[in-house]
């Protein structure tokens, strides 16, 4: 395929209590053997999916989140995540998971993947984009 | 004390599944009697034998056939939206000429009167749903 | 008569925990499980809501959804935690059980 | 059987996005023949419900809420709509269908069905009730 | 690039509707459908809002979901009623669809 | 113009699946290409041809079947989705060791990997979900 288009995933809603989360993640994989250009937005209850140290036996459900860990190894290192709904939420980077991944073009030298965005630098980016999966 | 549960939401989408099973399973394991489990709703869909999740993932299905099976549930599953969303039992099947059925083990389908009247016999009712 | 309401959703998300404080009595006890949890979270825009809520009525917080979200140390002082034994045991202890579906 | 429950149903949800408003009015057909102490309370989005004049042909969906209009003559004539949802909402009871029933006892009477009552009436309404089915 | 925001969710209910408001750049469009339209009706709590993104935004309508509900006498002033004729003209006249599912 | 749609939400519960067959019929009418229907998460449940609606209502899943048929219209359900919530082809019932299937006419199953390609060959997606 030699056209590159330019995909947002938009995360809103909190892990667990539906599955988006769980499939918009599987979409998001499967999606970065296309070679496009791989956007990630977090916001609203979306910031809850990045939150550290889940522990899910006690409800019989899948942690599926250290596979954020992983999103680096799939080239996918463009993760926005809005001030906004972070501050609301009481939530700070601190408490999200601490994505990385290793720049080739700079000796594999690793570097963040979260950016923490205001709402008016995430509206301009989504204004960028050719496509937008909502979750 | 006897205690009945309505689930309104389909298995894997929603949690309400997971969490009505959790509470059930907690009433039972507390000495309750349950009364009756009525899916309503979407949650007619938690009663299809036709679901392959995940292997590292929970059977949301099996759960509830199992914990039928074990300590004999009455898991029903009304008629009506089952009819809208797909779910057959052999002589809705027949009913409706369908060429196959997708009930699973341990689930029944009957009309909504089985809410009311769990409504009626249960010393409480608890609703999971959206 | 006695009663509990639970309240599954985000109250970021959705308005039924906003319904359920405006329509509950005083003296009544809320459980909050599922994504609802995030209401009993100290510090967010919602914070205020459950302080003032928790001057006249109860409010537990299930501590499974609480650990599989992340967030137990930033559960709200007087709210308290009960697991599924405890929910169960909280419906057995009211008289009737609204869900704030 | 012998026992009488007050069984409250409590519509929250809009018509039509959803299918909850038509299933529980399902419930509550199917629950009149049990001859059990029914309440209806419409609040939130479900006042929405109660609205005049619906024409549903544009979205290929059957118009449910003539079905409302039949409610006295199950019987079913205690409906509670929540005042505060209604002007948050910008309607008044006039904007509402007009439901009736007729009263045995006054040689058969109409009456209205609906009443609007406040927050606080209705959690004491709520808070005595044997049965909550919400929807 | 121009973008069409598409909202479907009652903003009495859910919070997509304030989320597309914060999140989409001025001069975007923003169509109502299903019980968003709720949000186009006159003299609710959630008017105001609608009122202050016409200056910035273009807002439309589905008259189909309109019609349903029951309530095409009160919507706003300003708000452009569309079919789905109209619906699919929009998702071709505008570069890209953000849907606030 | 190019258009592909996708589907979050099963037939019945939520007006999704009724928006996005009305968008789909006012597109085809105004002379687009479909390039494909993706079904994802509920959604998938749009295909299961167990369906009974009552008589006076609308039947979802015919809808698109047959809207389908008249267009050629590529309707495709994510197989990841599907195995969650039970709604099987004849290939997936023999892989997951099933007794029968429960597709509609019109629909087939497939990866993930289709909804990316919708995006990158259609000019826009619609998604339609709750």
């Amino acid at each position: 395929m030699s056209e590159v288009k330019k995909f947002l995933y938009v995360n809103r809603r909190a892990p667990y209590g539906t599955i988006y989360a769980w499939e918009s993640l599987e979409v998001i994989l499967i999606g970065a053997a296309f070679d496009q250009d791989v956007t990630l937005a977090f916001v609203d209850d979306g910031v809850f999916q990045l939150v550290k140290d889940h522990d899910t036996a006690g409800i019989g459900m899948k942690n599926f989140t250290p596979t954020y860990g992983a999103l680096g190894d799939y080239d996918i290192n463009k993760i926005y995540v809005e001030k906004e709904s972070l501050e609301a939420r009481g939530l700070t980077i601190d408490d999200l998971q601490h994505l990385i991944w290793e720049d080739e073009d700079e000796d594999w030298a690793e570097k963040d993947s979260i950016k923490v965005v205001t709402s008016s630098e995430l509206a301009k980016l989504m204004g960028q984009q050719d496509v937008v999966l909502s979750f | 004390m006897k205690l009945s549960i309505q689930v309104n939401e389909g298995p894997y989408q929603h949690q309400a599944s997971d969490s009505a099973f959790q509470f059930t399973k907690a009433a039972i394991e507390a000495g309750h009697d349950i009364f009756r489990v009525f899916f309503y709703h979407d949650g007619v869909n938690n009663g299809t034998r036709y679901t392959t999740p995940p292997q590292d993932d929970r059977h949301v299905v099996n759960n509830w056939s199992e914990l039928s099976a074990a300590h004999d549930l009455d898991l029903v599953i009304c008629v009506a939206a089952a009819q809208r969303r797909g779910l057959v039992d052999e002589g809705e099947a027949e009913r409706n000429g369908k060429d196959g059925n997708n009930i699973a083990p341990g689930f029944r389908i009957s009309g909504l009167g089985q809410l009311i009247e769990a409504g009626i016999q249960s010393d409480r009712l608890v609703v999971f749903g959206d | 008569m006695t009663m509990l309401h639970t309240v599954n959703k985000s109250p970021f998300e959705k308005d039924s925990l906003t319904s359920c404080l405006r329509l509950s009595e005083d003296g009544s006890t809320i459980l909050l499980i599922e994504d609802a949890i995030y209401a009993a979270l100290e510090g967010t825009t919602i914070s205020d809501s459950i302080k003032e809520a928790l001057k006249t009525k109860k409010v537990f917080a299930l501590q499974e959804d609480i650990n599989a979200r992340g967030v137990k140390n930033k559960v709200i002082d007087g709210i308290e935690q009960v697991d599924y034994a405890g929910f169960v045991k909280l419906v057995t202890e009211h008289d009737t059980v609204q869900s704030w579906v």
